[in-house]
């Protein structure tokens, strides 16, 4: 299989906060990965050392067959790589259809147009005009996905999307991304929450102080074992 | 202790713009009492800080302290009256050095040793040896410990904690939480803890009040929201 | 040894002239010395508040006509004008202050010329008392504050008033600054909203800052107006206060020194670019570009890096003495 | 002619600002002076040195620049446009021993109250050209009068004084408007002054205001139904910048290349044969200025500002104006006014004099000043 | 009176926000205070003047304005995009250095003294409006302004850049995240708002006069409309600058002693309302 993203001992950085230690991941074409780690262990800092937001010092980041320390935030996505952040980001003077727009930035054609992300989460369509801000937190989410999903991304980062998720729409959305998955999209889930991870995932790397200390299949019968690395 | 209760809010309304972040929360808490707060992400755990502490002012609904309506007071006049707070964002003094800030605000704070007020809680907090650091030199977790200092400097009555131990290593949450308690116990600070660490919350609260989609969800002894099928459902999941 | 250093710096002006021979060398580092303390004034806004003023020349001005009305019209004494001015000026721009400086950003920079434009326009206008675009002539009686009249025509006199002057402002304030007002101001312009949350007030102290900031730059208007004689409304035009504002800038507000090397460093910039060419705007103006680009804490940020690093080099000599003797 | 000392001519005056473009006429015409004397050999047998600075337009400029040239020895000043700026300079002479001579600054107060024992002005001032102007209007045919005048101190003076001469001739103001200085639109103005239907108008405006307004003026058809009378207006510069517009505008003229005197044949043909176009009024004026600190230096043997202004008190000599005197109440020097029209000649317009106004006019020195 | 004063506060409005709206998008997507936005106009009207003595004055209604662009991206790139990390103080100082380095520039290509353009001969006549005869080129004007509005509306509103444009003076970070070169999208609209400068001062040129000094006057007016309007906010800047014509207009009058310091006053009070302008922070 082909490795779509790899770090190799990254060191990243904000400011002089040493962030991310010697972190090295590999992302295989059409498999779903889970990072989970607690609060505060580097997991956002691992998105933003690839989108360039963290400063690599040292190591490096290998995108398709792109590899560079330094990324600006605009090319992981012209590799087909695209993130759901995490806090969601809508763009609040964008309406719902524009943000999904926004989200076709790159051009790439490929399953997903417009229609058939309305045909996923109906509830966008209904609120297709309104500002994107002024949806739940949930439609939110689902607004953030969709918009990763509008890139026809090869690879799509997820971080932390259950946040503030009721659980009902939790359990939707692992669905969703089981969906995406199966359509060939490879998955990169970034949670806490080990019920998702559990429904999603089939391969796990654990992160403790900015460094992977851990990796695995996600047995769906035994994921008590995976909570020592999520709760304190 | 004291059975009338020093600090209540009644039917607390908060919106912003056109979302309703709370919505009609009810809350009375005991002299000396610790409470945890907890609740998904998004419940308005936050905004209730902000609200009670004048940092937004609340659509409707009323703030008490030891009988004295709050609601409308500026918040440098909340503080006066010792409604102290941290932030889940830190919320520091970047440029001044870390003493210098921690003085300021305990001699604000009208404490009567202020400087040695100042050093003892930097001793106790750890952060005594950066003393003369600036503090947006200073690591997130000093960071954190920073804006929890001047939450506790100069002996506030009601003290709202907003995720005190997140970016905290767990033997100094662990540190954190027995040093809540002796100030409830001992000096009866009335605490107010939002937090997403369940063994500290669990641990520490006389009382737990859930809190979901702006609405209180449960409250009671920290065994019996551990048991409530309600709270396991919408927030605890595997956490309980 | 605080007060050693301030009398070092005293016998260094004092003695300044002496050393300096030629008299447009003199009248030049009086003329900057003058706007040097105009852009403390605006420096300790920025400085102790974060915020940018785009219209401190009414200040310097205003002052200026002030004491000129008050000698003509109501016939003070020179020192009485000048201290009913000042007192005046720190009433009004402490009750300014408390309205503008709630406008955070740029906004404040822009209403604030907004107020300079609005004091100007109407010197400009008022033709009968301030004499309209032909300014004042501002007759000065023989002595001001006991001092021979002439000292303050002299540039090498004046010079070492206005010195004396500068001295005792920056001493005051860095006495305030470095006292609790000081670390108030800071935590306020640091960060607000905590400063609120620790029980500090936060309008108080910016508009008192603002009253002193106008006070300095007043000062700097009135020695400006004995040293000239003359006030006209070009003193209170906005490309004045902007000129104060580079300057203050060039030199970095990090050190309360910094507006006042930056004072000298501009006048003496454009006196030297002007010698070589007509255009000496555009060398002056390269010159900020550079300076901006290069310095990013200005000059008195480059200096006290240059300082330091050739401290750390001298220490780095004696580590490595000490390291062959051993 | 080297071993006496060379007269050191200090020109102040504005290549940047509002009166840049003005600046940039008195700087050409004093330099062409000074060219023109060292190549006749000098001025009482000596060179002429001159050096130049910028006043940025504004009185705290001028007083560094003019500061600097004399303190460097260039203390026969000459140059700047603004009252404000002559006015600030006369505060100094005494401290830089220093002496300036006044080329276009028009305000009366400055051979009046703040008259100086080393300030001497060599062109009109208010008092002369509104007293001239007065004597004109009696032969004007025009009844029905509108002013515009910038809002600033001059502005108001001209309209004052027109407003009262036009009482006096039985004439009628029907609008006076004020335009703020750096107004860009007029449009508000000119549908002001169509209104009141008015015969002519009286514009009392300068620089970049007076072109907008000329120009504006023009487009809106107001030339053909009233006529433009400028105080202080038709300068070259506003023709050159408003084309078609100013033919036929009429008002004072301070110098203009017609004048038939020898001398001015002279400077008029030596002028042409350098530049290819006669001079303007600000050029000529400025000519006339350098010729007085020549005129000093020669009667007083010195070129010691102190030295050479006590010889001109009361100098008479022969200016490109014809025989002139240098009048010691006041130092305003005693030359007849013009009064002219922009029109075309050899198809280039330009200011042209076609009245000239005897010195006997002019009202006796003013009472305000003592020197 | 009111028709024609209404008329000639929409000509003036017209000419400001064209210039506004230049330093308003600059604003907006850079958080650059552009101090050499006037100078720029100033250099537009003298780029304009050239071409109008070369070819004529139409096609320096269109060059001059695509010169300033390409003047603009460079701008960009040599100059905000370098300083993006630093802070606003010291751009808005280096953009005030521009502005001495433009002007002198201008002195010693074109001279210090005034110089003027024609108006064009199609627009050379009037008509009668309001009872006034009215030069066509003053309604040519207003059509510009209109026009120009109307299609940066358009270009913002219905284009994929547009889209862009107003996503990344939101969320910068995220807009780019999706895939948009945020670096491109700003030089395009610091590009976009030079060449607003450059053609207001085509525009301006034959109602007014060329001087190198020309841009601080109305660079002052810019910064009050874009203020009054709400910093960066192009809906803001509109009605400002409509207003502010119209408070000239009428300020001349019926308050003539105050007319100077009227939009002065305006937006004293304005900002003290609303301290962050009549559009808030929308764009
Ligand atoms: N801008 C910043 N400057 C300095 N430190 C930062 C910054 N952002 C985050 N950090 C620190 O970096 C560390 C890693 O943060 P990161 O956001 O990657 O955590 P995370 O694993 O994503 O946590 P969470 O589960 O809360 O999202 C934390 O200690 C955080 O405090
Ligand atoms: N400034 C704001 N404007 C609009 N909505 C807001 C704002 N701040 C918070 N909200 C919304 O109000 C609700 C409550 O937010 P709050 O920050 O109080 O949650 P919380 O319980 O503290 O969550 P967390 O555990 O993530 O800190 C959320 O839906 C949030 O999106
Ligand atoms: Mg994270
Ligand atoms: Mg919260």
């Amino acid at each position: 299989m082909n490795t779509l993203l790899s770090f190799d001992k990254v060191n990243a950085y904000y400011g002089n906060a040493h962030i991310l230690h010697d972190f090295s991941i590999d992302v295989k074409e059409g498999e779903s990965l889970a990072l989970i780690g607690r609060n505060g262990v580097g997991k956002t800092t691992f998105v933003n050392a690839l989108l360039g937001q963290a400063k690599v010092r040292s190591g490096s980041i290998r995108l398709g067959r792109k590899e560079s320390a330094r990324w600006h935030p605009y090319m992981p996505a012209k590799e087909g790589v695209m993130v759901v952040p995490q806090g969601r980001c809508i763009i609040a003077n964008l309406s719902v259809e524009e943000n999904l727009l926004l989200g076709a930035a790159t051009g790439r054609k490929g399953y997903w147009t417009v229609p058939k992300i309305y045909g996923l989460f109906p509830i966008l369509r209904e609120r297709a005009h309104t500002p994107g801000t002024a949806l739940s937190g949930g439609q939110q989410q689902m607004l953030a996905i969709g918009r990763a999903l509008m890139g026809n991304p090869t690879l799509m980062i997820l971080d932390e999307p259950t946040e503030g998720l009721a659980p009902v729409i939790v359990d939707q959305l692992g669905d969703i991304i089981r969906q995406v998955n199966e359509q060939g999209t490879t998955i990169l889930l970034i949670e806490q929450n080990l019920h998702l991870v559990a429904r999603v995932s089939r391969r796990y790397l654990a992160v403790e102080k900015g460094s992977v200390i851990a990796e695995g299949i996600v047995d769906p019968e035994q994921i008590e074992q995976l909570q020592q690395f999520v709760v304190v | 202790m004291i059975q009338v209760p020093f600090f209540s809010v009644r039917d607390l309304v908060v919106d912003y713009g056109g979302v309703r972040a709370i919505d009609g929360v009810h809350l009375e808490i005991n002299k000396g009492e610790i409470r945890g707060l907890i609740g998904p992400n998004g419940a308005g755990k936050s905004t209730f800080i902000d609200a009670v502490t004048g940092r937004r002012i609340p659509t409707a609904g009323q703030v008490q302290l030891g009988g004295e309506d709050i609601t409308q007071l500026a918040v440098v006049a909340r503080r006066m009256r010792g409604v102290s707070r941290s932030f889940q964002r830190t919320s520091i003094f970047h440029d001044m050095n870390v003493l210098e800030q921690v003085f300021l605000a305990s001699h604000q704070a009208q404490a009567k040793d202020p400087e040695r007020d100042a050093v003892a809680i930097l001793e106790e907090l750890d952060l005594l040896q950066y003393a003369d650091w600036r503090a947006g030199d200073l690591g997130y977790g000093q960071q954190r410990r920073l804006d929890l200092a001047l939450a506790l400097v100069g002996s506030p009555s009601v003290l709202l904690l907003d995720e005190p131990m997140a970016g905290l290593t767990v033997t100094e949450s662990r540190d954190l939480a027995q040093h809540l308690k002796r100030l409830a116990r001992e000096r009866n600070v009335t605490v107010l803890l939002v937090e997403h660490d369940m063994e500290v919350v669990f641990g520490i609260s006389d009382r737990v009040t859930v809190l979901e989609l702006g609405k209180p969800l449960a409250e009671g002894t920290p065994d019996e929201i551990r048991a409530n099928p309600k709270v396991r459902e919408a927030y605890l999941g595997s956490a309980a | 040894m605080l007060h050693f250093k301030y009398l070092l710096w005293l016998a260094v002006g004092v003695l300044l002239p002496q050393l300096v021979g030629s008299a447009t060398l003199m009248s030049l580092l009086t003329q900057s010395l003058i706007y040097a303390l105009f852009a403390l004034g605006v420096g300790i806004l920025l400085r102790q508040c974060g915020l940018v003023s785009f219209g401190h020349a009414a200040f310097f001005g205003i002052s200026g006509y002030s004491v000129a009305l008050l000698m003509r019209d109501l016939e003070l004494g020179a020192a009485s004008a000048i201290v009913l001015t000042l007192v005046a000026l720190a009433i009004v721009a402490f009750l300014l202050g408390l309205v503008v400086s709630r406008i955070p950003g740029i906004a404040f920079g822009m209403l604030t010329l907004a107020i300079g434009q609005t004091v100007y326009l109407s010197a400009l206008k008022s033709r009968e008392t301030l004499g309209g675009a032909d300014g004042l002539n501002i007759n000065w009686p023989s002595s001001i504050f006991g001092l021979d009249v002439r000292l303050f025509y002299d540039p090498a006199s004046m010079f070492v008033i206005s010195w004396v002057v500068m001295l005792v402002t920056i001493y005051l304030l860095d006495r305030l600054f470095r006292s609790r007002f000081g670390s108030i101001t800071s935590a306020i312009r640091d960060n607000e909203e905590r400063a609120r949350f620790i029980g500090l007030h936060v309008m108080l102290p910016k508009a008192v800052v603002y009253a002193l900031s106008a006070v300095v730059s007043g000062l700097a208007g009135v020695l400006s107006a004995i040293y000239t004689g003359f006030i006209s409304p070009e003193t209170l035009h906005w490309s004045v206060s902007g000129t104060a504002l580079i300057m203050t800038i060039l030199g970095g507000v990090r050190y309360l020194w910094g507006p006042i090397l930056g004072a000298i460093f501009y006048f003496f910039v454009k006196e030297y670019v002007g010698e070589l060419t007509d255009y000496w705007m555009a060398m002056l103006g390269a010159v900020v570009i550079f300076i901006v680009v290069f310095a990013p804490n200005g000059v008195s940020g480059l200096l006290m890096q240059l300082q330091e690093r050739r401290q750390k080099r001298k220490q780095d000599v004696i580590v490595r003495r000490m390291e062959v003797r051993s | 002619a080297s071993e006496k000392d060379p007269v050191r001519i200090g020109a102040v005056s504005s290549m940047s600002g509002v009166f840049e473009q003005q600046g940039q006429e008195v700087l050409r015409a004093i330099e062409f002076a000074v060219e023109e004397a060292n190549a006749k050999g000098g001025v009482d047998g000596r060179e002429v040195a001159i050096e130049v600075a910028d006043d940025e337009s504004t009185p705290d400029g001028a007083r560094r620049s003019a500061e600097k040239l004399a303190r460097e020895g260039h203390n026969l000043l000459i140059g700047p446009i603004s009252s404000s700026i002559s006015m600030t300079l006369s505060q100094n002479l005494d401290r830089w021993d220093a002496m300036y001579v006044v080329v276009a600054s028009k305000l009366d107060a400055l051979t009046g109250k703040s008259c100086h024992a080393r300030m001497f002005r060599t062109n009109h001032n208010d008092v002369m050209d509104l007293a001239m102007m007065k004597e004109w209007m009696k032969t004007v045919d025009e009844k029905k009068f509108g002013i515009i005048a910038a809002d600033y101190t001059w502005g108001h003076g001209s309209t004052e004084f027109f407003e009262k001469t036009a009482k006096e001739l039985g004439k009628e103001v029907k609008v006076s408007l004020f335009a703020p200085l750096g107004t860009k639109d007029f449009a508000p103005y000119v549908a002001q002054l169509r209104d009141a239907d008015v015969d002519a108008v009286w514009v009392a405006m300068v620089g970049r205001d007076a072109i907008s307004f000329v120009k504006q003026a023009d487009s809106f058809g107001l030339n053909d139904t009233s006529r433009l009378i400028g105080h202080a207006l038709i300068f070259q510069y506003l023709v050159d910048a408003t084309g078609d517009a100013t033919h036929g505008v009429w008002g004072n003229i301070g110098y203009g290349a017609d004048i038939d005197t020898e001398r001015n044949r002279q400077f008029v043909a030596a002028w042409t044969e350098k530049f290819g176009r006669v001079p303007t009024e600000n050029e000529g004026q400025a000519y006339n200025g350098v010729q007085l600190i020549f005129e000093g230096v020669k009667l007083a043997g010195s070129t010691a500002p102190g030295d050479v202004a006590k010889a001109l008190e009361d100098a008479e000599y022969e200016s490109i104006y014809g025989p002139a005197l240098m009048r010691g109440a006041d130092h305003q020097l005693q030359i007849p006014n013009y009064v002219g029209e922009v029109a075309q000649v050899d198809g280039k317009l330009r200011p042209v004099v076609e009245k000239t106004y005897p010195i006997s006019l002019y009202s006796t020195p003013s009472a305000d000043c003592s020197i | 009176m009111l028709g024609i004063s209404i008329f000639n506060g929409l000509v003036y409005g017209s000419l400001l926000i064209i210039c506004a709206s230049g330093l308003a998008m600059i604003y907006g997507l850079r958080r650059v205070v552009n101090f050499a936005h006037g100078a720029l106009y100033m250099l537009g009207a003298y780029i304009g003047y050239t071409l109008s003595l070369y070819l004529n004055i139409w096609f320096a209604l269109l060059l001059a304005p695509l010169a300033m662009g390409m003047i603009g991206v460079l701008l960009d790139k040599a100059v905000f995009r370098p300083l993006q990390e630093r802070d606003p103080l010291s751009v808005l100082l280096v953009t005030f250095g521009l502005l001495l380095v433009i002007e002198d520039l201008v002195r010693a290509f074109w001279g210090r003294g005034s110089l003027s353009i024609e108006v064009p001969a199609l627009l050379a006549d009037s008509i009668e409006l309001f009872g006034n005869p009215t030069p066509l080129y003053r309604l040519a004007v207003i059509g510009l302004g209109v026009g120009s509005m109307v299609l940066i509306w358009a270009w913002l509103r219905f284009s994929r850049t547009g889209l862009y444009v107003r996503a990344a003076s939101t969320d910068p970070l995220t807009t780019a995240m999706m895939g948009v070169n945020t670096e491109r999208v700003n030089a395009l609209v610091v590009g976009v708002g030079t060449a607003l400068a450059g053609l207001a001062g085509v525009a301006a040129a034959p109602m007014l006069s060329l001087a190198p000094s020309m841009g601080a006057d109305v660079l002052v007016d810019s910064f009050v409309v874009v203020v009054i309007g709400g910093l960066g906010s192009l809906g803001g800047a509109l009605i400002s600058a409509i207003l502010l014509g119209q408070v000239q207009s009428f300020g001349t009058i019926y308050l003539p002693g105050l007319s100077a310091v009227l939009p002065f006053l305006m937006m004293i009070a304005i900002l003290i309302w609303r301290p962050s302008g009549l559009a808030g922070n929308r764009v």
